[in-house]
């Protein structure tokens, strides 16, 4: 088992994935982090509410997973996505790649969040102190 | 025959319910029920894109619909 | 204060490094987490030695952080790097990068990875059963 | 004048020592010191590279040393 894919109600552990990746193969480990920011263009966020389609979401994941150890030696890969309501500064996504040498860890970690971000089926409401809006729905 | 649809984040608020039901003809493809659903809800042609995932898979748009499928409506996603 | 660079003799904390960069005006960070490998070319290592010229290894740590800063619109950055006595598995360094959108994260945390390696004074000698060898010394 | 110099890593091993004293004419320059230290640890010339650093920072081959520098033999670096 070298894969390792989480849609959580709760809060996210980095350290978590970190510990998951690791192992005495392993020379480098990229983790991303995504956090929710106080603000979009300028526009106070109150908090953020993620919903997922989730058998398919968790089936996406583990697809771009795949596809990632196909494409660089991985060791071990850990992709864990959270959803329901989100405070400023939550941890959303957290994705670790651990691999021999570090470059591979660098572009499969880029590759993971840049496909989760476009082909997973997760939607992010911001809330505003006036109004909400689903984020990229509109041109 | 009757499809379920399932509707998330946007497509839900333009549906007004999480789940539809909806009387099709037998030989209903995807494109089929995105051309009904854009005339019966106009507000979908307004989105960057919607694709159609059937039994938890992206589709194409000329696959056959069958009743027992599990049919959702994906509006642009924004996870991460 | 953007930039955190520790030199330590004990062990490392990604958590630590990763809270530190954290902040409401942060979308993502980059984590890279360099480790020891069991083995280099096939031969077993016992464990490896970390030596660093202290003063000038700090110096030149911060100088690709400010460089760092410079190139890409960071939030935080943090570079913590162990020296003395480490075992197969132990992290060597880290390095966490917060930006408020995640392609500058991983450039710059590449950025000073490669960096670091080609910099900053510090010698890592592999010791093995039968013998030691400083690493990259020789051609 | 009497330069003090710092060894690290592979350096230290070849010198035998972490830190050695060296007595050298007052205009001696970094170029100066390695030619010199080439000369009379031979196995410095199979090493990838040498650097100097002075005061803690890479110094350029031209730069004329001062007997209070803090001079330091950098192999090539490890680190990560």
């Amino acid at each position: 088992m070298k894969i390792d894919i989480q849609l959580k109600h709760g809060s996210l552990s980095p350290q978590q994935c970190i510990d998951w990746v690791s192992s005495p193969r392993v020379g480098g480990i990229d983790v991303f982090v995504g956090t929710v920011r106080e603000q979009t263009q300028g526009r106070p966020v109150l908090y953020l509410d993620f919903e997922a389609y989730e058998p398919m979401a968790v089936a996406e994941m583990r697809k771009i997973a795949e596809t990632a150890c196909e494409r660089w030696p991985i060791e071990r890969i850990a992709i864990h996505h959270r959803v329901g309501k989100l405070e400023i500064g939550d941890l959303a996504v957290v994705i670790a790649v651990s691999t021999p040498h570090r470059k591979a860890a660098f572009d499969a970690c880029q590759y993971a969040i840049d496909t989760l971000k476009k082909t997973v089926p997760i939607w992010k409401k911001e809330v505003f102190t006036d109004g909400e809006v689903w984020v990229a729905a509109h041109p | 025959m009757q499809l379920t649809i399932l509707a998330f984040g946007i497509a839900k608020d333009i549906l007004g319910r999480r789940e539809l039901q909806l009387e099709v003809p037998d030989d209903t493809t995807v494109r089929d029920l995105k051309d009904r659903l854009l005339e019966r809800y106009p507000e979908f042609s307004r989105l960057v894109s919607l694709a159609i995932a059937v039994n938890s898979e992206y589709s194409a748009e000329d696959v056959l619909l069958q009743e027992r499928d599990e049919i959702a409506l994906i509006p642009p996603v924004s996870g991460g």
